[in-house]
């Protein structure tokens, strides 16, 4: 096939890392599209610049994201990349795979696209990389014949993620994969139907670890947590001593609030409940002795995005405990009256953590139905500047 | 027909076994070795996870070849992490170590567990997306390749997590890593008063600079830059494919250091810009895989054991850590947006 | 640092131009005649030691011709 | 002719021979008992400092009566503090104890060194200013009576640091002190459409309102206020007698704690709100005084030795504070100004 | 003399504190003025507002500020507060006095005022309240005779004040005292002729322990430090030991770098010099045993102001380190760039911190000529929205 030469890629087959040059070039072997992509990237290197337009608007029947359309500036000289979109397919929970299905995906891309994905993208979405207008369509009918649906994109609801949780994970304190399907699936119309101001992200991470970076990636962050007191398990500590593991040192010394004592003489460890801000630290050096304590839910935080343009928020509480039950009913009914707040007083491309910043928190939680409690910030406002309210003041 | 709103399939579908059996039983983990974690649930089941690393772009037959290990050492069923590497769920103690071998037979490296630097978080580039100001899969792969021992070894202080944003959108948890490597522009977009009237709301392009640098131009039916208060956000060709701002001669990268997402010990925290710029100089953009080797270097040989990078930098101080690293601080260093007052010295307490 | 005396012009320059307006800034007066702000501040030092001008401390100290600008009532 | 710029007296003339001598040369100091600091000079010479309380309002016969007993303690030679209290300065150590006798028989309490709550700076309130939003001297009396052991002894974990500042313009250092208690509107102004047409530029008073609430009404030549946008800062009232702001019914007291200035083991830091409002209830405010006491005293009574109050704040959280003292958090307590984003728990550890 | 009730303000000459009513009520016997004051202050606790107006002007010939103008709005009433302005004299460094130098202030005032003080204002002046339009100019003109001068009001300079300093106390770094009168008498143009966007308030304190609030409180605080390393006596520290001082606690737990070591079994105290942030905790608890190095000088810190308008700023720091020698040239120099930019870039009524938090440190650094360095800031900036410079990139 290809006779092009790609000098500057093929340095990037060198080396120990996999490449994804290698993987491109496998693709191309097959595929004339994926080939065209080999001699445009060599040539953006060689350019030090892109060669793809600004997204076009190409879709699915009854969607109104889940495609990125792109077509290069090049279309002349890379025909095949005239139309090269994305198409996002919603994972499931946890990325957790079957082969099967993982072939099933395989197949049907072989024969509608690239062969090229990204396992995975940044939101979490199955990422196939460059199809035709044309083929959008077919793809998609396939891909939901086999059990797969779109992903969002646009001013949606983003494909809800979650980290791996009770799967396999013994820090996890709720269902992590169940409330994200759960709410997924809850929200179908939000995810597909772009309606709001600007896009809205949710991750679950089932801890205080936050293995999806949810409190940074997401405009709701949802971290497991607990109520009551981390459980220590003496005996387990003592085989830690006997390990060898400096509990003052590694534990007690880093703990952030110094909430752990422990007792050289008894090697025991103690914990003052009321002092820890279940931080996860000392569990994570010490899981076999410590485990989160048993009434668990998990802390609602608000706000998070990357830079542009207001400069990075991270997410910040909004309700410290919330119990994850009952269909997540507590949880749904929050989302809804934050999303038609934010519908109601956002500005087209504002975040809901821009909004809430220029319009003031208080604003946002008396009008949400929200309590206002310390947890919510870090320390209370420096400056003297509060709102009164009508009925506060002496008329 | 096709379904519509069907969802993505559940995931119960998609767990093997033991995972089902122990769901929510998990008791505790230790890591065997680098690349392995052992899940051990309360009834004493066990689970292997071996984690290969992936270059996340990557073709159908990757896919394929990842699927057959699968099929062979764990009964069809693998996963993905949320920093795209994979991982084999093996239940059977014995397959782990033939797996390993499988993998690195095919080139496949395995590690990034522990403390150890995982994959790194990354985006398009030129591969795929329309306002990058560099590639990202090009510079991650050289990074990868010169910070390889640091993925299959736990040799560092702490888990060290790595991200490369092509341009300033940030698409990644760029903003808040250990180390980031952001695509950023240094010059002012040139408007092409052609494409801007073609399809461009004026009044949401000028509404859309952060700096109120883009003025209507009433003459042109397009709109003027003022270029002193333009900072190259790039915001501008987001809302109109007009404000041309990629310029290969001075697009490049910059580096941030010293965030992280988790709360444990301390609070999440923003990386911080340590270098302004450095050039564009592909195939492997030595500059950059430079600096970010001898960060990871100064932060290994002087962090405490358990200290994220962000955690060693706090408590040693910034001033020290330019000294450190040698690395020469500027204005460009100093914060001039909306939220620079809390980054101003108000102490008099420093070190020289 | 020894400032010399003002120059004579530029003191006439500041009296015209402050009778055309109520009060103004020294910057404003040196934009407005064309002087560096420095010496508009030495004249302005030199007119009001003659009683000709005065400042004015509302919000901001302004500059006036003496008497111009009442006390509030 | 009198001089002009001849600057004020030159500060050797007002120093005792004690300290001429000793100048630059002072060794160490010790608090042999509360109100008196003793500095030792590298030579051994001795130097008493007795430290009074002052209403810092005070008449030429307070003046002169002061005088009068430096004259006869002291060789005619007296300080003031940066915190407004009187110093008499000894050099003979057998005149500390009759020079503390005289001040008592006077009723003018000796102490505010050491770990003591010193005098309070504050303001002109109803006696001199025309924006403050009650009274300045009046509750600084009221406090002090309240807290006057506090002075007198040396019982408080650290230093402590009151200021009072009778409307937002805040003179003194209340936005960094250990409490502050700062004059607060809670109504927007009243426009005065005749006081605002006479001398006011209206383009100046629109731009003064950091909201933007304030907009030109070209009919009546005036302005008028967006009350939903007004935060009643008092500004535009500091700009044109015609924004009447001041509202007997509604204006009152805000209590601000934990800020600091000294470099000493933490950075200087700001205030924080812990009690948006209390009336404003003269003579004695009894709310105001109640309030602080008790923030005083559980402060006292939790803190470590040697902390000062937003150490042990920040030490405890801030949400262990609520709890401990009682105080309700309320919607008014989260900062909605241009730096609040610093101020949001951007962390899912804390306390509950 | 008065017949008016005062039963409000009765109440306040209750209490252990000495009061203020008190003093007022000295001065109304003698003043009719004061007595005015206290029939006014009465009504104003009984209405729970102010009785004075917008400021007028006033002043001293050649002045431009120094005097504040006040009038109450209740003239018929209080005639004797129809003009009751404020004069600001500037106080001798570190607020000494000699008893003759205080009687001549309260003979002149006699004379010319209410007999009413501030001793001393918030920015550190000596405040006589309360004279009319009339005895400005006599007052002033005794006052001059006398050796005092106006402090300043208005858009200048503030009356620039300092910390006891080397007149008494063993931490200070360099000559408070010298320095704030140096300063004063070298600008007493900018002090008496009000010509900027705004005020400007310097202040001198000699160590980090800043005993004048200068980093809150002022535009440019001047805090001394050293360059070199602290000094530790080691028989003062056994003697510590000796007295039962808990070194270990006290002092090296509490130093925030962790930069001091005790050596329990010598009883000796070292710090390893790169890690001391000279904070002065260490000095301030063991004076006897531990004093700042030898190599003094001071941190230049700039843009302190209160809240108004846009939220308080504490000064940051722009020089780490500067001697305090030959006249202190260096930081007039200084001085003079730092108010010209500000002139030049400032608007109306914005400090100094404003101006550069709207401008830029960037712009502000390079226009004034400093070296950026990292003792500048906490942290870098997060955001990757740098300005570059024409000189800087390619063409
Ligand atoms: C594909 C993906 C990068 C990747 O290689 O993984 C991506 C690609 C794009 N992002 Fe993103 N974003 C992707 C995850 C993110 C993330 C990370 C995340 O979701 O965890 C972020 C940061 C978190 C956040 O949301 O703030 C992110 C922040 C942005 C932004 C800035 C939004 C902001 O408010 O800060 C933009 C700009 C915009 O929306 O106009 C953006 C815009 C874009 C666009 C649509 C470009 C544009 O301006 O229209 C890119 C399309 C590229 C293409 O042609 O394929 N992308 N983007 C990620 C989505 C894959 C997926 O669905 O799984
Ligand atoms: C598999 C994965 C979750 C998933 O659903 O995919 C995961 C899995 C585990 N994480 Fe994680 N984390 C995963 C991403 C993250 C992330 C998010 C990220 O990397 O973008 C974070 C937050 C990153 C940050 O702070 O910037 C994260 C912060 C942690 C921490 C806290 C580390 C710290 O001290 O700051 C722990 C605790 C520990 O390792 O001691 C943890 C611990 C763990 C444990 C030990 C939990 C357990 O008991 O099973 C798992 C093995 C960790 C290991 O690799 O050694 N995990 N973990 C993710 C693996 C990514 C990868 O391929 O490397
Ligand atoms: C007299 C005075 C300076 C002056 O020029 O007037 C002064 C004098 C001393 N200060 Fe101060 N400080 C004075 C105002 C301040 C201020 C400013 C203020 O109060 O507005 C501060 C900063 C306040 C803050 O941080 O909010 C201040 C923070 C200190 C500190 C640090 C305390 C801390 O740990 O945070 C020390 C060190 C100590 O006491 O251990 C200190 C230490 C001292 C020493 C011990 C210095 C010495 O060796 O002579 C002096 C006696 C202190 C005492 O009262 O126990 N001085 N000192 C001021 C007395 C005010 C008063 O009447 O109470
Ligand atoms: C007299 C004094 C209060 C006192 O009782 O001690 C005072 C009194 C006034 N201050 Fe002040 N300020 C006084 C020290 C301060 C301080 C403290 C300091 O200098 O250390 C501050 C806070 C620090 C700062 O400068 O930010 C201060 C911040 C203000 C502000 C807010 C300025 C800002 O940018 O934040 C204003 C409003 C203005 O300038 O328009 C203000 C305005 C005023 C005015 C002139 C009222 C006005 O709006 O025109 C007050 C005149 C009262 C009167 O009739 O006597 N005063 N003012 C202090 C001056 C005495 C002296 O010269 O020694
Ligand atoms: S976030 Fe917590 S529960 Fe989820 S995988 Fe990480 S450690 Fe486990
Ligand atoms: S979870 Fe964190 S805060 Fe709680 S005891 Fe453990 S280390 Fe301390
Ligand atoms: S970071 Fe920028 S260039 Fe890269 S994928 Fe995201 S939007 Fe595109
Ligand atoms: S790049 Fe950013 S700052 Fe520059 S004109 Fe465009 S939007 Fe404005
Ligand atoms: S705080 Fe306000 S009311 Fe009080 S003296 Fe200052 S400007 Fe006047
Ligand atoms: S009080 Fe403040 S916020 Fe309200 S109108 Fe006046 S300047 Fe604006
Ligand atoms: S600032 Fe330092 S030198 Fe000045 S009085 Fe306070 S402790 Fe002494
Ligand atoms: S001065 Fe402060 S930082 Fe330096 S050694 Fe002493 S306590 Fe530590």
């Amino acid at each position: 096939m290809s006779e092009k030469k790609t000098p500057q890629l093929d340095e990037l087959e060198k080396g120990q890392w996999p490449s994804f040059v290698t993987e491109i070039r496998k693709a191309a072997a097959k595929n004339p599209a994926a080939e065209d992509l080999l001699g445009l990237l060599e040539r953006s290197y060689e350019e030090k610049k892109g060669h793809w337009k600004h997204g076009g608007i190409v879709g699915v029947k009854g969607y109104g994201g889940g495609v990125i359309g792109r077509y290069t500036d090049l279309p002349e000289e890379y025909p095949n990349l005239a139309e090269f979109h994305t198409i996002r397919l919603n994972q499931p929970s946890g990325w957790f795979y079957t082969t099967k299905s993982l072939r099933t995906i395989c197949d049907i891309w072989e024969k509608y696209g690239s062969g090229l994905t990204n396992l995975h993208g940044s939101t979490g979405d199955i990422i196939l990389l460059g199809t035709t207008t044309e083929n959008i369509q077919p793809a998609f009918d396939e891909f939901s014949d086999a059990g797969f649906d779109l992903g969002g994109s646009g001013s949606d609801l983003r494909t809800p993620s979650c980290c791996v949780g009770p799967a396999r994970c013994e820090h996890a304190c709720y269902d992590t994969l169940d409330a994200c399907h759960n709410i997924t699936n809850e929200f179908q119309d939000e995810l597909h139907r772009p309606m709001w101001p600007y896009k809205f992200k949710i991750k679950f991470s089932g801890c205080a670890n936050d293995c999806t970076a949810s409190i940074a990636r997401s405009d709701c962050s949802i971290i497991g947590t607990w109520r009551d007191t981390l459980r220590i398990d003496q005996d387990a500590v003592k085989a830690y001593v006997q390990e060898g593991l400096d509990i003052q040192g590694a534990v007690c010394d880093k703990c952030p609030t110094r909430a752990l004592k422990f007792d050289y003489k008894k090697n025991e460890l103690n914990v003052i409940a009321e002092e820890c801000t279940r931080c996860m630290h000392c569990i994570n050096v010490m899981p076999k002795a410590i485990r989160p304590g048993q009434e668990k839910g998990a802390t609602i935080l608000l706000g998070g995005k990357s830079t542009i343009v207001q400069s990075a928020f991270m997410a910040w509480v909004i309700v410290p405990f919330m119990k994850m039950e009952d269909d997540y009913e507590e949880l749904k009914d929050l989302l809804r009256r934050i999303w038609e707040w934010w519908d109601e007083n956002g500005k087209t491309r504002e975040r809901i953590g821009e909004t809430i910043y220029r319009l003031g928190m208080g604003k946002f939680l008396r009008e949400v139905g929200l309590p206002p409690v310390p947890q919510m910030v870090f320390r209370p406002r420096a400056n003297p500047y509060v709102f009164w309210q009508q009925d506060e003041i002496n008329k | 027909m096709p379904r519509i709103d069907a969802g993505p399939p559940h995931y119960k579908e998609m767990l093997p076994p033991i995972i089902l059996e122990n769901y929510g039983k998990w008791r505790y983990h230790v890591i065997p070795r680098p690349g392995v974690l052992k899940h051990v649930a309360e009834n004493g089941a066990e689970l292997y996870s071996v984690r290969a690393g992936s270059p996340r772009l990557v073709s159908i037959d990757f896919i394929r070849d990842m699927c057959a290990l699968a099929d062979e050492y764990c009964d069809g069923f693998l996963r993905f992490t949320s920093r795209n590497n994979i991982e084999f769920l093996v239940s059977d103690a014995g397959k782990v170590e033939p797996l390993i071998s499988a993998l690195e037979a095919k080139g496949i490296p395995v590690g990034g567990t522990g403390n150890s630097l995982s994959n790194i978080v990354h985006t398009q580039g030129w591969v795929h997306c329309h306002t990058p100001a560099t590639d990202a899969s090009g510079i991650v792969k050289a990074v990868m390749d010169d910070l390889h021992e640091y993925f299959t070894d736990m040799k560092l202080p702490a888990k060290l997590k790595v991200a490369m944003a092509c341009c300033l959108n940030m698409c990644g948890a760029a903003h808040c890593s250990d180390i980031a490597m952001v695509g950023v522009h240094r010059t002012p977009p040139r408007v092409n008063d052609e494409k801007v009237q073609k399809g461009t709301e004026i009044p949401s392009l000028v509404a859309s600079c952060p700096t109120g640098a883009i003025r209507p131009n009433p003459k042109t039916k397009s709109v003027v830059v003022n270029e002193e208060k333009c900072m190259y956000c790039g915001n501008c060709y987001t809302m109109s494919p007009g404000m041309e701002i990629a310029d290969p001669k001075n697009d490049g990268v910059a580096i941030l250091i010293g965030g992280k997402t988790s709360n444990a010990r301390t609070a999440p925290s923003f990386s911080r810009m340590v270098i302004p710029f450095l050039p564009n100089n592909p195939p492997r953009w030595p500059e950059v895989t430079e600096a970010v080797r001898h960060i990871v270097e100064v932060y290994a040989s002087n962090a405490r054991q358990g200290e994220r990078l962000g955690e060693w930098v706090e408590r040693i101080g910034w001033e020290k850590f330019f000294i450190l690293t040698g690395i020469e601080f500027t204005d460009k260093h100093i914060d001039d947006y909306i939220f620079s007052r809390e980054t101003f010295r108000t102490s008099a307490a420093f070190k020289f | 640092m020894e400032k010399g005396p003002a120059s004579p012009e530029i003191k006439e320059k500041v009296l015209a131009y402050l009778a055309t307006v109520e009060k103004a800034k020294s910057k404003e007066i040196a934009a407005a005649i064309g002087e560096k702000k420095a010496d508009v501040d030495l004249a302005v030092k030199e007119l009001a030691f003659e009683d000709k001008v005065e400042y004015l401390y509302i919000t901001t100290t302004f500059v006036a011709l003496k008497g111009k600008v009442g006390a509030p009532q």
